[in-house]
């Protein structure tokens, strides 16, 4: 289980994360909404290592990862994709996936053997089989399209085997079909690999639709919690965030 | 056997690495300009032992990787037999290295750093050197200073020099000779700018500072003429007497704009010292040629060819082996000889002899009109002196 | 009716060696607002882009008021009258609000002067309170409108909008909504790119599609609503 | 790029898998061969001059190709990488000097000695970025040679290390005849490059790649970048030492100048020459740089301008280095005859 | 060492006047330089090898107009117009070919200009080293402000120095000129499709820089010997400066520029073997300490 607690942030005066405390029980799938700059991406940031909080605990099974670097919170099994695509635009598909196996099998500094090491095959063969990137394993990641290029940033994330994912806006910049497809592999992850997922959106359409719990952040302090349906209708958050055109609309 | 009457005939070639680009490249050429002048004399009389002298000269930029380079292939590929080695202080160590593993024979002309001959751990039998030698300048020096010191009471000292082994070597040597001349003499301050600094304002501020009676310095070329201009504002020559042993040089006494009067130099070249026709005459000679005077660098390769030339005549060979024996030793007229004649010192192999003084500046020609010379007999003893402290005999 | 403001013809584009527009075709008139349409990658943004010079075109013709401005530097057709805001915005993020403003105050291709910063306040009034703000610190949403207020600051004659909805919370996005239909109310011609249908078709007046660089289909926005094979086929709706 | 291009990019990637350990025996066989033929050129040619070259070619090479290790894998740019050369022809120069030990000993010391100055350095260098590692390299540089050039009493300063590096004979071999030098140096080279060659295609190498490509996200794989960019900059001083040992052994001495930075200078000239992107562009660079050095320098004393006048040909004309051109426009070839 | 020197002039007055304006005085003219350096790196994300060229130019021009017409002002009018005029023409025929490009192209193509000018130089003016003289107007006693000695050339130049520095300062922070500059650093694309010409900025800057760093050598060519490649170690120290500043900070390059010369003026005091040595030191200590530099922000 991923329990956050008190977890603080400010840049300056702003306080991007503000006293955050919530809990992610294994297996769950969250979607986490805002307005913008309410503290999402931060919020992602401080659980990960790429900012250190100013206060808090990220317990993960107990253990404290507040403060710690990436690498050793990758290591001890929290992964994520970000709000856009961060890839290896030099190394093919395949490259990169075997290389990400490396780096979670500590062989990343070996020096003395032929990359890539035999037994780092078959997890990267299993994820790029998953996310349907097998047939472009051997492009270069930079000459891939937007969404392939977001998947490949989930299958390095999913390739470590984490126990929680953390998605930053996974479908951003794609067009509706897209989109869908994208959003529906998200759900088979979740459904066939058992892991925690926790995932940014600003289409409602689909956080309504897929996410069974929500959470909204507003000027960096939780604002809601609930289901979409309570969500939906809770005024505070057609206020800040939704309008009057999603409000209630699919009850 | 005919054969050999040919082989006789053919030309020779003399390899000459030096410096024609970067900061210091127009002493380099200078060194060009005086041997193919005097190259073009040789040639004329006839050659090096009936053979036409060829130069082949590369710039090695000042670098001594590129001047071992250079000189590795006028030998190995251009088929030079004989090397003159034009190259500042780094640059002749290594080229030096080169004619110990060749075995060619070779005469370092530019390089004044006493070690290059005076350490016999350097010493090869095929390689001479005919530039001044940093002690000998020193010993004059000193004792031209202490003279002064003595006469005008100038008890506090600073000196002001560049920041390499040239700089260092020179300022102790002559602080040494100084101070053995006019012993109550105390260095109060010192200054180590780096070489080619662009800016000597913390120098020249702190030495004002400092207040001394008098200031030595060894810059040179470019450095000496900023450093002049830029004491000049802080009306610095007004306040101490200068001995600047490398002003008395065309390059410098004739670029700087507002040269003070009374700075006490060293001679580099100057064509009034020593005052015979033959000296004024090769001054000339030399600024028809090329438009410009002679500077310290081309006096000593012109000294190189002279001396090659007079011991070709006497080996009646022009191989460098037999050229090697036939020059240590030899003694011949020369119009940069202190009494007429230099002499290639055979213990040694370095040049002895050579017109060696200190005067002072006025702004326009003849710039140093006096130059009071040095004694070779005084600079033989102190030297053997040195040489033992250096533990060198 | 009016006649056209801006006439694109035959646009061949190319990123290195690899073609991305074949031909692309369109012309909008004066005070429509038109919708270019079309799936991730189709070449909607390459679109805008070569009309702004950004990706110069290898071939074709893009003509304002029926001067050819195609082949000349971006600054140049932006001096023409078009404005453009790129579908990440690109504010200055070290520069205040007012700043992002003033770099883009420039007089129209006429030499008019409509947009006075009085009257981008006026039409922005949440821009107002935030003037001395660093835009780099502003939410998604300000920054938008930041970025269009800052392209109307050149009094473009045509103002080209790429995905201005991306990214942002509904509600910022149904704020921008009424500010583009306040701009064609007072008659502003407009060109948008856009992935978000339900948005952009209550939006706009005529829509484009695009699919792989290739204009497939033009039409008055009624006549798009009600053809559903082009919507399901290319618009994946 | 186009799904059309992408697919052909495709085919430029050659096929990898079981071919990995074949991969490894060809490097192998490729040197094997290329020092062979190195090595039996004095059979041939009584060039000494030809000898020379490529003893330099040697110096310049492995202290090229291993700059490459930083700025081609990497994306470390180093303006200061010239003092591991610098370092590595002066600790061998004076070891052999002061202690007389057999040449070995003093080549292991030397990288000994290269291994920790590195170590320390980098740990301080490689936390900045881009234009300010750039910088602080340089910073480094500037004061090992300032080092030098003060403390004269030791390294001989200005003048460098004088009379000669001793070269006593090792089982058999004697440095100080031309024929052996030259082929040790050969070899020095051909294993220089194949290690350099194996750490590039190692995993290791991969972890370099993926930290020039995009740093930040290699941390989030687990990767402590951190450590990888230093053991790559130790790594890449070694192989720099030992180019500056070759160097010393050849000119038989050290001087500042293999210090300074225009040694680091010349190795990135030699890099954007050759190319960055290909494992032997450095080697190329370092051909084309020293051929062009060595004969402009006798033709012309202006040869800034020449010089100048055909980095500018590289610069504006191929916008990159010689061999990725080259790669590249057979890449091009092969693209147009299969489409046909 | 000799920190007793040091600490010695540290007590008096007129050694602390003299050896403070001695360090403005190197500070100012590199900070002439330097900003040049840090304006291009700041706009176009240039390291231009080639800058120190400009300060050579410089000087070279002055000296000639000097020569020509005798006139100080109309020299450095020379030194700065030409070496504008000669920005401009590197920006827009050379430069501007390798945006783009690989940054260490950038430099490459730098690299060659430095080579090429200096030959340039060396075919027109000559190998040997020149000087241009102290106008005679600035012939005089230097001034003593509580014992510290200190030449009117130098109060001069510390004051087109420190003029430069503020309008700059104030002409890039203020004006819109100045804003579209700094947001064409950050995003030259957008601000052309804003209506604004980014070549003539690019080349503008270039230009400026040019002329600042012209200006620079211009006022030391009465000073200081000119000679092919004098731009070399001018350009390094401006490095150290731009660098210690924050690539990229006007405020930066001041700063640093002052604390450079200062270090020079008390260190050549306090370690007159170790002046250069203590720069690179600081350098290390301030990156070390603030990666980014005194006033750099960090890359984004
Ligand atoms: N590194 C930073 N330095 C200063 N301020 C920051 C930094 N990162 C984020 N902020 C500020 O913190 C607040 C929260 O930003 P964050 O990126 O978390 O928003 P978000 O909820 O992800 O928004 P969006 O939906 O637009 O992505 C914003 O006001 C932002 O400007
Ligand atoms: N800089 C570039 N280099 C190479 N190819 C590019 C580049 N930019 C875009 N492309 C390619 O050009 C095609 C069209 O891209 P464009 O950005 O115009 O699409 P779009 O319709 O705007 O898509 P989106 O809705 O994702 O913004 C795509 O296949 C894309 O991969
Ligand atoms: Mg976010
Ligand atoms: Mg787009």
């Amino acid at each position: 289980m991923l329990e956050i607690r008190n977890l603080a942030k400010s840049f300056g005066g702003v306080k991007a994360t503000n006293d955050v405390t919530f809990d992610f029980p294994d297996g769950s799938l969250t979607a986490v909404i805002g307005p913008n700059g309410a503290g999402k991406s931060t919020f992602f940031n401080l659980i990960t290592g790429a900012l250190k909080p100013d206060a808090g605990q990220v317990l993960l099974d107990g253990v404290d990862l507040a403060g710690r670097s990436p690498p050793e919170i990758v290591r001890h099994g929290i992964g994520r994709a970000f709000q856009v695509a961060s890839i290896f635009r030099s190394l093919t598909v395949e490259e990169t996936m075997l290389a990400a196996v490396s780096a979670d099998q500590r062989t990343s500094a070996v020096l003395h053997k032929r990359f890539p090491l035999p037994e780092t095959r078959d997890r990267a063969e299993h994820v790029m089989e998953l996310l349907g990137l097998a047939g472009k394993r051997k492009r270069t990641a930079a000459t891939l399209s937007h969404g392939d290029q977001k998947l490949l940033d989930i299958a390095l994330a999913l390739v470590l085997e984490p126990k929680v994912l953390l998605l930053d806006e996974p479908t951003a910049g794609m067009g509706p079909e897209e989109r869908w497809r994208m959003i529906d592999k998200v759900r088979e992850l979740w459904e066939t690999q058992k892991i925690t997922v926790v995932f940014i959106e600003h289409d409602m359409d689909i956080v309504f639709k897929i996410a069974p719990k929500i959470v909204v952040l507003c000027y960096g302090r939780i604002l809601a919690t609930g289901t979409p349906d309570e969500i939906r209708n809770n005024s505070a958050v057609i206020d800040a965030y939704l309008g009057t055109e999603h409000a209630g609309a699919a009850a | 056997a005919p054969w050999v009457a040919r082989a006789q005939a053919k030309t020779i070639k003399i390899g000459m690495p030096t410096i024609l680009s970067g900061r210091v490249a127009q002493l380099g050429t200078s060194s060009r300009n005086a041997v193919m002048l005097e190259v073009e004399k040789v040639n004329a009389a006839g050659g090096l032992a009936g053979r036409q002298i060829e130069m082949v000269i590369r710039d090695s930029k000042g670098q001594p990787q590129e001047a071992a380079r250079v000189a590795r292939e006028l030998v190995n590929t251009d088929g030079c037999e004989l090397l003159i080695d034009a190259e500042a202080s780094s640059g002749a160590f290594a080229v030096h290295e080169v004619a110990r593993d060749l075995g060619v024979f070779c005469i370092h002309t530019n390089s004044e750093t006493s070690a290059l001959t005076a350490d016999p751990k350097q010493h090869i039998p095929n390689a001479f050197r005919t530039a001044r030698q940093g002690v000998h300048d020193s010993i004059v020096g000193g004792s031209y200073a202490a003279a002064i010191a003595k006469a005008k009471g100038l008890k506090k000292w600073a000196t002001c020099s560049p920041d390499y082994a040239y700089g260092r070597d020179t300022t102790a040597e002559f602080t040494l000779y100084l101070k053995r001349f006019a012993p109550d003499v105390e260095i109060i301050s010192e200054s180590w700018p780096k070489l080619f600094q662009p800016d000597y304002t913390e120098v020249v501020t702190k030495i004002l500072q400092a207040k001394p009676q008098a200031l030595y310095s060894c810059l040179w070329g470019g450095d000496l003429t900023s450093y002049i201009d830029q004491a000049n504002i802080y009306a610095m020559f007004g306040q101490m007497e200068v001995f600047a042993v490398n002003m008395a040089d065309y390059t410098a006494l004739t670029v700087v704009k507002n040269l003070p009067k009374g700075i006490h130099s060293g001679n580099r070249y100057i064509k009034t010292f020593p005052a015979t026709p033959e000296n004024a005459a090769w001054g000339d000679a030399y600024k028809a040629k090329y438009n410009e005077y002679p500077t310290n660098w081309s006096w000593e390769n012109a000294t190189a060819v002279m001396l090659m030339a007079e011991a070709a005549k006497k080996a009646n060979a022009a191989d460098g082996k037999k050229l090697a024996e036939a020059l240590a030793g030899l003694t011949i007229k020369c119009p940069f000889g202190a009494d007429g004649t230099v002499t290639m010192r055979a213990e040694d192999h370095t040049l002895v002899g050579y017109a060696i003084g200190w005067g002072t500046t006025i702004p326009q020609e003849p710039y140093v009109p006096e130059v009071k010379a040095g004694d070779w007999k005084t600079i033989f003893e102190l030297e053997a002196e040195w040489k033992k402290s250096k533990g060198y005999t | 009716m009016s006649a056209a403001v801006i006439e694109v013809a035959d646009l061949d584009v190319y990123y290195g060696t690899s073609q991305i527009l074949f031909g692309v075709g369109l012309s909008v008139r004066q005070g429509e607002t038109m919708a270019l349409l079309g799936r991730n990658g189709a070449g909607k943004s390459t679109t805008m882009k070569a009309i702004m010079g950004l990706a110069p075109p290898r071939r074709g013709k893009v003509s304002l008021r029926g001067v050819v401005i195609s082949g000349r530097k971006p600054h140049a057709i932006a001096r023409a009258g078009l404005g453009f805001v790129p579908e990440d915005r690109q504010i200055f993020p070290e520069h205040t609000v007012e700043d992002n403003l003033v770099i883009g105050k420039k007089r129209g291709p006429d030499g008019q002067d409509e947009w006075p910063i009085k009257r981008i306040y006026e039409v922005f009034p949440l821009l107002e309170p935030l003037r001395h703000r660093i835009a780099g610190r502003l939410s998604g949403g300000e920054q938008q409108m930041l970025a269009i207020a800052r392209t109307l600051m050149g009094n473009p004659a045509l103002l080209l909008l790429d995905e201005p909805s991306e990214g942002l919370a509904p509600i910022i996005v149904q704020r921008i909504g009424e500010l583009l239909r306040q701009l064609r109310s007072i008659g502003s011609t407009v060109l948008i790119a856009e992935q978000n249908m339900h948005f952009c078709l209550g939006l706009a007046s005529h829509a484009t599609v695009i699919d792989k660089g290739q204009i497939v289909y033009a039409a008055g926005i009624d006549d798009l609503k009600a053809n559903d094979t082009i919507r399901r086929r290319y618009l994946a709706l | 790029m186009t799904e059309l291009e992408a697919r052909r990019a495709e085919t430029l990637v050659p096929a990898r898998g079981a071919t990995t350990v074949w991969a490894r025996y060809r490097d192998v066989l490729i040197a094997l061969i290329a020092f062979a033929v190195l090595a039996s050129l004095p059979l041939f040619t009584g060039s000494k001059a030809l000898l020379d070259f490529v003893i330099r070619c040697s110096a310049y090479g492995l202290f090229a190709t291993s700059l490459n290790l930083l700025v081609g894998y990497t994306g470390l740019t180093s303006f200061g990488h010239g003092m591991f050369f610098g370092l590595g022809a002066y600790s061998f120069g004076l070891i052999m000097q002061k202690l007389g030990v057999p040449i070995p000993i003093a080549f292991v010391a030397t990288l000994a000695i290269t291994g920790v100055v590195a170590a320390i350095i980098g740990a301080i260098c490689v936390r900045l970025k881009e234009i300010y590692f750039a910088f602080v390299t340089l910073a480094f540089q500037m004061l090992i040679h300032s080092t030098i050039l003060s403390w004269a009493s030791f390294t001989g300063g200005d003048q460098g290390l004088r009379g000669g590096i001793p070269r006593p004979v090792f089982l058999g071999v004697d440095l100080s005849n031309h024929v052996h030098l030259y082929v040790a140096s050969c070899a020095l080279l051909i294993l220089g490059l194949l290690a350099m060659r194996q750490i590039a295609q190692s995993p290791f190498g991969y972890t370099l790649r993926m930290i020039r490509d995009n740093a930040g996200r290699a941390s989030f794989l687990g990767i402590d970048v951190w450590r990888a960019k230093l053991t790559v900059f130790v790594l890449a001083a070694l192989f720099a030492s030992m180019g500056g040992m070759v160097m010393a052994l050849f000119v038989s001495g050290a001087y500042p100048e293999f210090a300074y930075w225009t040694i680091s200078g010349e190795g990135i000239f030699i890099n954007m020459l050759g190319g960055v992107s290909t494992f032997l562009g450095p080697m190329v660079g370092t051909v084309l740089l020293l051929l062009l050095n060595d004969t402009v320098t006798r033709f012309t004393e202006y040869h800034g301008i020449v010089l100048g006048i055909v980095i500018l040909f590289f610069a504006l004309g191929l916008r990159k280095g010689l061999l990725d051109f080259v790669a590249e426009w057979f890449a091009h070839r092969r693209e147009a005859g299969e489409g046909r | 060492m000799d920190l007793d020197a040091l600490v010695g002039c540290l007590s008096s007055s007129a050694c602390l006047v003299t050896q403070t304006t001695s360090g403005l005085i190197i500070g100012m003219l590199l900070f002439l330089v330097a900003v040049g350096l840090t304006l291009i790196f700041g706009v176009l994300k240039v390291v231009n090898f080639s800058h120190g060229a400009f300060y050579m130019f410089g000087a070279y021009f002055a000296m000639t107009a000097y020569q020509l017409t005798g006139s100080f002002a109309l020299a450095v009018l020379a030194g700065a117009a030409g070496t504008a005029v000669l920005g401009l023409i590197f920006e827009r025929v050379f430069m501007s070919r390798v945006y783009g490009a690989d940054v260490l192209m950038q430099l490459l193509v730098c690299y060659a200009f430095v080579l090429i000018f200096d030959d340039v130089v060396r075919i027109i003016w000559g190998p040997e080293f020149k000087s241009m003289g102290m106008p005679a107007a600035f012939q005089v006693m230097p001034l003593f402000i509580a014992g510290g000695v200190v030449p009117p050339y130098y109060l001069l130049l510390i004051g087109v120095a420190l003029a430069a520095a503020i309008v700059l300062g104030i002409g890039l922070s203020r004006s819109r000129i100045g804003k579209v500059i700094r947001a064409a650093a950050h995003n030259p694309g957008m601000v052309s499709a804003l209506g604004i010409n980014t070549g003539l900025i690019y080349g503008g800057v270039f230009a400026l820089g040019g002329m600042l760093a012209g200006l620079a050598g211009a006022l030391a060519a009465p000073v200081r010997s000119l000679t092919p490649g004098m731009g070399f170690s001018v350009l390094i120290e401006s490095f150290i400066v731009t660098v210690i500043g924050g690539m990229g900070s006007i405020l930066g390059a001041l700063i640093g520029a002052l604390l450079l010369g200062l270090i020079r003026s008390f260190g050549s005091l306090g370690f007159p073997l170790f002046t250069e040595g203590l720069m690179y030191l600081f350098m290390v200590i301030v990156l070390v300490s603030k990666p980014t530099g005194l006033f750099g922000k960090e890359a984004a």
